[in-house]
């Protein structure tokens, strides 16, 4: 298991590596920062000094080797449009994003797994059948119109939950949450529900097809031989090996969760990382654009490890031969 | 009468090792599986040699080793007195094309995507050939009709199926056929059609069969030779009138009593104590010692080598 | 004495499908007592394993009984709710399926499976069903059961799985077992020691098993008596050495001869033309008449007879007489 | 009480030297002040200068006596000093506004509250480049080190650029950027008595999407919204308790023509097109600015004749005058030579001005009645303005605000010859040596009135030469609660202190 | 052997389209009343945007037919200023509703067709490569599908399209959006396709149809095509139908995010991003009808896919 850690690890470590270059060759055509970092009256002399303290001038691959050797520092460097420490920015807006996306994340997970279990039980009920052709609704709009159509019911005709915003946050020094104040919560329940309808979906689905396969698994037609509680069969057979394929594929998408907070966020004001980074690509706040893809790779990896070692934790074979790994 | 096929101390070791990376961790050996050991065998032409033994013991390998699908990790195979090892490609590609294989899950071996014609002109197609009403000729040969052609391997029961098969490998007009459990899958009604054929086709078409079964029954009505194979190596080979008279491996006479009987209504013996061992970590000297009624302390220590007791061939310290 | 464990009559099990209702068993009627093995054997797609689901109430969709009836210790079962159904199962009657690889929940231990199966039928302690788990797995001939049942399947040779499935399927004390296929998937050499377990623990305890093979010499070796399936029906029924050795029935005549024996040497054998019909195309008539050499017009147009209005053991018109020679 | 008070941008520091951007002086006008401001009405007025006058026998000396009784928010007195230093500062090489004040060659302290400034040349118009040169706190500048203007690549963040400490009507209470600014009055302000400062506190908050932006006005989270956008003018109109306050804006909406030889992509076998005269002058005719203003614009545009904002020194009606005719714009093609039309690709931001993609596409509809084919560019400011100033454009959008309301301003920039200091945002390869030379003369001219001839010259010859096409006049548009009262400054500049709360 | 003619009941070969209606899909198919409907619903759009020239009363693509002047026509009632009128309206180019959406949907459907099959190539290469030749090829690419996971869909597609901007000359950029978001939406999507290949393909693998191939000295390559693809397209097939919708939301929402079609030449995602800045304004039906389109098409070819993931799968029967 250690040898398997390692492994990950190492493959992480290149796989993040290979992110940042990719990111960072990205930077050099989304646009020129230096357009919008001086004003109308500029002079030629202004943007060459300019491109020269920020390096734009040196070759690419000097630039990313530089970016590299501060990242490991964990120093982004400045950002252009704030001139503050992205580091700093980073986590002062991480707290936001995280939080809107474990809440929408445990609400993919909690109803995308309940509804899985009672669509594939009660696979030909109609409830079950009402359920699956909702939740396609739900994926067949684009996320932003979704976000933008419970902004005009639930904010301007209802009147019932801010449009944007995070609300009233408490600020406990390291971290900044919105969950201890009535306007917190209550700003997080449209983005949570805009950004986790699609994954909860996602997930529904998938375990849904998957139990269905495991139903029909001998072991639990022995189960049922052996007169077991449905309950029983269907919770404590049926459900831990639904786990299994669900856990990868699951993590992947609670890794692209962070990733999709862009448009919510967006829509909806919240100031996350998500905010930040379409703030930075409209203005080509290099650091930034690199750092947010940086930590994005690593919550992902993170995640990924995670998930490698729930399946440790859940399936005994693999305990034993450690080869299989969690494709 | 010369040897079609020999097989001269043949081995195959699989790698079983975890990766390096956990071996290194958890100060983990090298594994190797041996699949094959040490096995020599002589297969006149027009003959058929039966392969017996349990699941494990190493006779798919043996078959795909002879049929070019495996690679040996040692000794040689002559096929048509030419080295397969050693020989120009080319050459070995020659001989290889006399030789066609019969599997033994009929639901699997025939490609569900393509049409009973195509799947039968294949080998024939690959070379470039015409095969224009091959496969009509084929389908009648093993008793389905030209029609069938047209079909799909969904449309035809398992019997039909492994017709099907048999056409498909005497597409190339082989000398050899090696069928690797061609019946295991079937009823017994549909067995005894395919056996049949199978001799009706051996003496219509003067084939070599390497016979590959675990069923006991089966062999006997097949074969003229057979092998006994325990854990990769032949422990016993005789001509099959002598290996059902007189059994000398104590493994052999193990499975003969095992073997469930039509007329052993009510028997009540003994079963054969244990099962196979591990095949990665094999006991040391005779791999049979552990379940074996005879064994001494020889036996624990020392391989076994072949001797030879009449015309049987077998590997154990007390037989005679 | 008392009646039997297990009575079938005239059994149906219907499937509806697009191209018409077929009946994978059709008019099966037989009995089990206490302490007895029932074979059943018969091509693939005979109606085996349909039958034995539908006692042990487990048919899959859209299958189901539509005729007949089903008594366990005389009690019909047949109709009972699923609920009602789930109790008798397991714990009075048990099933055996032909996988030991894929029978057994990979993610629990098999300790786990044991005891929850004894503490769902039976009143005891946790504790009780620990030991009682511990004592089915000795029963069954796994070594170092204590130790042993903390393990979780896939650390398990494959007798020894079938073993853990056996101890499963007894562990609540049923009367009844079904057994479908125990040993197909097995060498030899542990077949054997399956086999030789069964017809132990059948005999120790009385309990009453069907079981389904089409293996015939396991059939010979562990029966006491025979069912011969075919499409749906019964061909035959009677005690083992009457049926192997002395088939009435043209198809069971033909499956015995078709076999391959050892005084057959390198003789063609003997076969039975063609296949079974599928399901969907039953001839009219004995199902068997295209593949029988004794066929005559009346078999073409009527029904064969059924079992208990002829002599009992085999369902056809023209029987095959006892000291008629079976062609060679 | 408060206002809540949202736009699409955030300010982006709050160092006043660093950016030379609208929301972040903005922001920063409510916290500190200039020498001379210019109010809600355009008009220069006195902030932290009460007076200043040019030394009538050197035009290049002007004085300027500073408002007494001044503090700043930490408490500190706002003297003479403070403006040496401030000025210093923003002529220090990491200013962004060093530009603005480019004429300046040096700042003297007098006494404690009358400073000189001196330039290079007379400049007539040095009180009207003074409105964002914001004063700051010398001590409390050197005393938080933050002396030097923050320096993007400088390493740390600065002092400054975190921590606000002005003589203006609000004082910053809290910040995070790009999220909420907090603020709230100033007790000691100088002008307590003299402004309205109806609103006691102010949060600020960014929020960019417009449908967002406008929801939250709608469901009463804010009470005043910046960048409207044109479409719901009519709705928020319609709701009894908004209300929709408009002005035309300083900033001109206009297209730039590449007038050299060789286009950049692609020039046809008969040459530059635009290089013609009489080829812009019949685009110029094509562009139908009524339709653009009632549908694109909503009627919130004015259409434009000439380059320059409606307040601008140099202005006239009778230059602003235009009038579309797609025959004579035909006829004039085909007089050129290009009756058959030709194509160009046109260059567009979509997320600078109000529309702009969509002005731009209409144009494109527009421009295919006289036979010119356009391909539409649209894409985001960061990669639109280095295509203009790159030259690598051959037809692009541009707008322009000009801060000193005067026409110098725009010849400079946008007529003059490309250059290192003058034409820097002339991306038509205009030029025009006469025009160059008048520009250079007007900037030094001290006699007004020779000085405005001039000027009605130069827009002669510009206009006559067409290398750019006007679009428009933006009108401001700020939206909000019927109780608050606000005037709309042409520069989109909010001062709260003018707001009163009813 | 005339004891074999018994079973050889050859029942008369039907024809081609006879057996595919007689098919259990086919069967499953018009047994399912949701499956007809959504397939008559995507029939009937995909036939109207691929005809949209002939179906659509006006060319919104061209500049010189459009009239500013028509703008914000309302649907069904005459333009206050040309009296011209409009079945579905026109929006702020004074472009006619219904036509842009018929247009725009073939873009849609251009997009969504032409990424999906790109996904599906490369995934399906790849799947096939790791899943057949194993060892190292497979760990690799394996790898190379982590990486991908990396990346969401929105962030590949922002890169590509910033890089395909850099590089690609200005006169093409108007084409090069199409293809921009064709190459993101089909990169970012290509991993699930090789992850499902990759496992069917082991499967097949061991196969003794694939071991007969070999023997009879079939190349890998072929193998691979001939034997191996055509038994893994069933569940290919049923993750390209899910694929396209979410490819056709995908277009959509990277349109909001600024990084898709242009808007003189609009998808069904522009449309709606241009749409719902009106949202307030009361031009509902520049929002509405596109949004509506968009919906049904993404609803239908979803259910489609849903009905087929049940339909081609053996086990659920
Ligand atoms: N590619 C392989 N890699 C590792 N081990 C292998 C491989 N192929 C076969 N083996 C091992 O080699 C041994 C012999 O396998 P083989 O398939 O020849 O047995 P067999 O006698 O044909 O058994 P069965 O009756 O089950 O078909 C087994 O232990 C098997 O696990
Ligand atoms: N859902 C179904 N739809 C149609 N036919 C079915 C269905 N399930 C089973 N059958 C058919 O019912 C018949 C009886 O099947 P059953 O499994 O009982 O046969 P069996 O005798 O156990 O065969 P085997 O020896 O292969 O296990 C078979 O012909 C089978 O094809
Ligand atoms: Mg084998
Ligand atoms: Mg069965």
């Amino acid at each position: 298991m250690l040898a398997y850690i390692i492994r990950r690890v190492a493959q992480s470590v290149l796989v993040l590596l290979i992110t940042g270059f990719v990111a960072f060759s990205m930077f050099s055509y989304v646009g020129d920062p230096v357009e919008n970092m001086l004003g109308q009256e500029r002079t030629q002399a202004d943007v060459d000094r300019l491109r020269e303290q920020l390096g734009l001038d040196q070759p690419f691959v000097v630039q990313y080797a530089k970016f590299l050797g501060q990242a490991v520092q964990g120093n982004f460097g400045l950002s252009y449009r704030q001139g503050r420490p992205v580091s700093d920015i980073l986590s002062e807006r991480l707290p936001a994003t995280l939080e809107l996306a474990a809440v929408s994340g445990l609400m993919a997970l909690a109803g995308g797994i309940g509804l899985g279990i009672f669509t594939a039980i009660r696979r030909r009920g109609v409830g079950a059948n009402v359920i699956m052709t909702l939740s396609l609704v739900g994926v067949s709009l684009p996320t932003f119109l979704i976000g933008i159509l419970l902004i005009y019911v639930f904010a301007v005709q209802l009147g019932w939950l801010p449009s944007f915003g995070r609300g009233e946050v408490t600020d406990l020094g390291w971290w900044t949450t919105g969950f201890l104040t009535v306007s917190g919560l209550k700003a997080l329940v449209l983005p949570a529900i805009t950004l986790g309808l699609y994954q909860m979906t996602l997930i529904m689905r998938l375990v849904r097809t998957e139990m269905l396969e495991v139903l029909r698994m001998d072991y639990i037609r022995f189960a049922r031989a052996r007169g077991l509680r449905e309950r029983a069969i269907n919770f404590r057979h049926a459900l831990k090996n639904t786990l299994v394929p669900v856990i990868t594929i699951t993590g992947l998408q609670l890794g692209s969760i962070i990733a999709f907070a862009i448009i919510t966020e967006t829509v909806f004001q919240w100031p996350g990382v998500g905010l930040l980074f379409i703030n930075a690509i409209q203005f080509v706040d290099i650091p930034v654009m690199a750092a947010y893809l940086m930590m994005i790779s690593v919550m992902f990896v993170a995640i990924n490890l995670v998930v490698d070692l729930l399946y440790f934790a859940i399936d005994p074979r693999l305990r034993v031969d450690g080869r299989s790994g969690g494709h | 009468m010369t040897a079609l096929i020999r097989l001269e101390r043949l081995t195959r070791d699989f790698d079983v090792s975890k990766p390096w990376l956990n071996r290194v961790i958890e100060r983990l050996p090298r594994e190797t599986l041996r699949a094959v050991s040490d096995v020599s065998l002589e297969i006149p032409a027009g003959s058929v040699y039966a392969l017996v033994g349990e699941s494990g013991s190493g006779k798919s390998t043996i078959g795909r080793i002879v049929a070019g699908l495996v690679r040996a990790s040692g000794g040689t195979v002559e096929i048509d007195g030419v080295d397969t090892v050693s020989a120009a490609p080319a050459r070995v590609s020659e001989v290889r094309r006399e030789l066609q294989m019969i599997f033994q899950d009929p639901f699997a071996s025939l490609n569900p995507r393509w049409k009973v014609r195509r799947i039968i002109a294949e080998p024939v197609a690959v070379r470039g050939e015409s095969t224009e009403g091959l496969s009509e000729r084929l389908l009648e040969q093993v008793g389905l009709s030209a029609a069938d052609a047209n079909k799909y391997p969904h449309e035809f029961s398992g019997g039909q199926r492994q017709r099907i098969c048999i056409a498909r490998a005497l597409a190339s007009n082989p000398k050899i056929i090696i069928c690797d459990e061609p019946t295991s899958a079937l009823d017994v009604s549909v067995q005894s059609q395919v056996l049949n054929l199978m001799s009706d086709l051996r003496e219509e078409l003067g084939l070599t069969y390497l016979f590959i079964s675990h069923d006991l029954t089966v062999v006997q009505h097949m074969a003229d030779r057979i092998g006994v194979l325990y854990l990769g190596a032949l422990v016993e080979e005789a001509p099959r009138d002598r290996l059902f008279a007189e059994p000398k491996h104590p493994y052999t006479q193990m499975l003969f009593d095992a073997a469930p009987r039509m007329d052993a209504f009510g028997r009540e013996v003994e079963p054969p104590k244990g099962e196979i061992p591990d095949a990665i970590n094999p006991p040391p000297g005779c791999p049979y010692h552990p379940r074996c009624p005879m064994a001494t302390e020889v036996c624990w220590t020392e391989v076994p080598q072949t001797r030879h007791i009449g015309e049987t061939r077998v590997r154990c310290h007390h037989a005679e | 004495m008392t009646g039997p464990v297990l009575s079938v009559r005239d059994l149906v099990v219907e499937i509806p499908t697009r191209r018409g209702v077929l009946r994978p068993v059709d008019r099966v009627s037989y009995d089990i007592a206490a302490g007895e093995i029932l074979g059943v054997v018969g091509e693939s797609g005979a109606g085996k394993s349909m039958t034995g689901n539908a006692v042990i109430g487990l048919l899959d969709r859209p299958a189901r009984i539509t005729a007949g009836e089903i008594l366990l210790t005389g009690e019909p079962i047949h109709g009972l709710n699923g609920e009602a159904l789930r109790r008798l199962r397991g714990r009075r009657m048990g099933m055996i399926f032909q996988d030991p690889l894929t029978s057994l929940n990979p993610l629990l231990t098999v300790g786990d499976q044991l005891t929850e199966t004894i503490l769902e039928h039976l009143p005891v302690s946790a504790a009780e069903a620990r030991k009682r788990a511990i004592a089915a797995l000795e029963e069954v001939g796994i070594p170092a059961a204590r130790q042993r049942i903390g393990s979780y399947p896939h650390e398990f040779s494959g007798g020894m799985r079938q073993r853990v499935v056996i101890a499963l399927a007894l562990c609540a004390e049923p009367e009844l077992i079904v057994a479908d296929e125990p040993t197909t998937a097995l060498d030899v050499s542990v077949q054997a020691q399956i086999i030789a377990l069964l017809k132990r623990l059948c005999r120790e305890r009385g309990v009453a098993v069907m079981l389904v093979t089409h293996d015939m010499g396991v059939i010979a070796e562990a029966a006491d008596r025979v069912a011969v399936m075919y499409a749906g029906r019964l061909a035959e029924l009677g005690p083992v050495r009457e049926v192997v050795g002395n088939a009435r029935h043209p198809y069971t005549a033909g499956l015995m001869a078709s076999t391959p024996s050892a005084s057959g040497g390198h003789r063609r054998l003997r076969q039975i033309p063609g296949a079974m019909p599928r399901l969907d195309a039953v001839p009219d008539g004995c199902p068997f008449h295209p593949r029988c050499e004794r066929a005559e017009a009346r078999c073409r147009q009527a029904p064969e007879p059924m079992l208990q209005t002829c002599d009992g053991r085999a369902a056809c018109w023209f029987p095959v007489v006892a000291d008629e020679e079976v062609p060679a | 009480e408060t206002l809540r008070w949202a736009r699409a941008g955030d300010a982006l520091t709050l160092d006043p030297h660093a950016q030379n951007e609208g929301p972040t002086l903005a922001l920063m006008h409510q916290m500190m002040e200039p020498l001379v401001l210019r109010n809600p009405d355009g008009e220069l007025e006195a902030a932290l200068a009460t007076d200043w006058s040019v030394d009538p026998d050197n035009p290049e000396v002007w004085t300027f006596s500073l408002r007494e009784g001044v503090t700043f928010h930490d408490g500190a007195e706002f003297t003479a000093e403070d403006v040496v230093f401030s000025f210093e500062r923003a002529l220090s090489e990491n200013s962004d506004m060093k530009g603005l004040i480019s004429s300046v060659a040096s700042v003297e302290a007098l006494s404690d509250y009358e400073v000189e400034i001196t330039t290079n040349g007379p400049n007539p118009l040095l009180p009207a480049a003074l409105p964002n040169i914001l004063m700051i706190d010398k001590d409390w500048a050197e005393a938080n080190d933050t002396v030097d203007v923050q320096d993007v690549e400088g390493g740390e963040e600065t002092f400054a650029s975190q921590n606000v400490n002005g003589t203006g009507p609000y004082m910053l209470v809290s910040r995070e950027p790009d999220v909420r600014t907090e603020m709230t009055a100033f007790e000691d302000y100088w002008g307590a008595a003299d402004f309205p400062i109806g609103y006691s506190d102010i949060v600020y908050t960014p929020i960019q999407n417009p449908s967002t932006r406008t929801a939250a006005l709608f469901s009463g989270e804010v009470d005043f919204i910046q960048d409207v956008p044109v479409q719901d003018l009519e709705r928020i109109e319609a709701d009894p308790s908004l209300k929709i306050v408009s002005s035309p804006q300083n900033r001109v909406i206009f297209y730039g023509l590449n007038v050299s030889d060789e286009l950049v992509n692609g020039t046809p076998d008969a040459g530059n097109p635009l290089a013609d005269g009489q080829v812009r002058e019949a685009m110029n005719m094509a562009l139908n600015r009524d339709a653009i203003r009632d549908v694109v614009m909503r009627g919130q545009s004015i259409p434009a004749g000439v380059i320059m904002p409606p307040f601008v020194n140099g202005w006239n009606e009778e230059l602003n005058s235009v009038s579309t005719d797609i025959e004579a714009a035909k006829a004039l093609m085909e007089e050129a030579g290009w009756g058959d039309g030709f194509s160009i690709q046109l260059d567009c931001p979509n997320d600078r001005y109000i529309n702009d993609e969509a002005i731009c596409q209409a144009t494109v509809g527009m421009l295919a009645q006289i036979g010119v084919t356009v391909n539409l560019n649209a894409q985001p400011k960061a990669q639109h303005f280095p295509l203009v100033n790159g030259l690598e454009s051959d037809f692009y959008m541009l707008g322009w605000g000009v801060p000193s309301y005067d026409s110098e301003y725009i010849f400079n920039f946008l007529y003059h010859t490309k250059g290192d200091l003058y034409g820097t945002w002339n991306g038509t390869r205009y030029s025009n040596p006469e025009l160059d030379e008048m520009t250079k003369a007007i900037a030094a001219e001290v006699d007004l009135e020779a000085r405005d001839e001039m000027i009605a010259e130069m827009w002669d010859m510009a206009k006559a030469d067409t290398v750019y096409l006007p679009i428009h006049h933006q009108v401001l548009n700020w939206a909000m609660d019927s109780d608050v009262g606000a005037a709309v400054d042409p520069d989109d500049q909010v001062k709260v202190k003018y707001f009163t709360a009813d | 052997m005339s004891d074999h003619q018994v079973e050889l009941q050859t029942r008369r070969t039907p024809g081609r389209f006879a057996r595919a209606w007689d098919s259990d899909l086919a069967y499953s198919f018009r047994r399912t009343p949701v499956a007809v409907v959504s397939a008559a619903v995507v029939l009937i759009l995909v036939l109207s945007a691929v005809f949209a020239p002939l179906v659509a009363p006006y060319d919104p693509f061209d500049p010189a037919s459009l009239n500013l002047m028509n703008g914000f026509t309302p649907p069904g009632q005459p333009n206050a200023l040309t009296g011209e009128t409009f079945f579905l309206g026109t929006d702020d180019q004074g472009r006619d509703v219904f036509s842009t959406i018929l247009y725009g949907m073939r873009i849609s459907l251009f997009v969504g067709f032409s990424a999906v099959l790109l996904a599906m190539v490369i995934g399906v290469v790849f799947g096939l490569l790791a899943g057949y030749v194993g060892g190292w090829v497979d760990s690799f690419i394996m790898r190379i599908a982590d990486i991908q996971l990396t990346f969401p869909a929105i962030l590949v597609a922002m890169l590509i399209f910033g890089i395909a901007k850099g590089i690609t000359p200005p006169e093409y950029r108007d084409q090069m959006a199409i293809w921009v978001l064709i190459l993101a939406i089909g990169l970012s999507d290509w991993v699930q396709f090789a992850r499902v290949v990759r496992g069917a393909t082991l499967v097949e693998r061991s196969r003794d149809y694939v071991l007969a191939a070999r023997l009879v000295g079939q190349r890998p390559f072929a193998i691979m095509i001939r034997h191996i693809l055509p038994n893994v397209l069933n569940p290919v097939l049923v993750i390209a139908t899910i694929s396209l919708a979410l490819a056709i939301i995908a277009e959509a929402t990277l349109s909001f995010l600024g990084v898709g079609a242009p808007p003189t030449r609009p998808s069904l995602g522009t449309l709606i991003r241009i749409g719902q800045g009106f949202m307030f304004s009361g031009e509902w039906w520049i929002l509405l009808f596109p949004a509506a389109t968009l919906l049904a098409l993404a609803l239908a070819i979803n259910l489609l896919g849903d009905w087929l993931r049940d339909a081609l799968n053996p086990r659920l029967r």
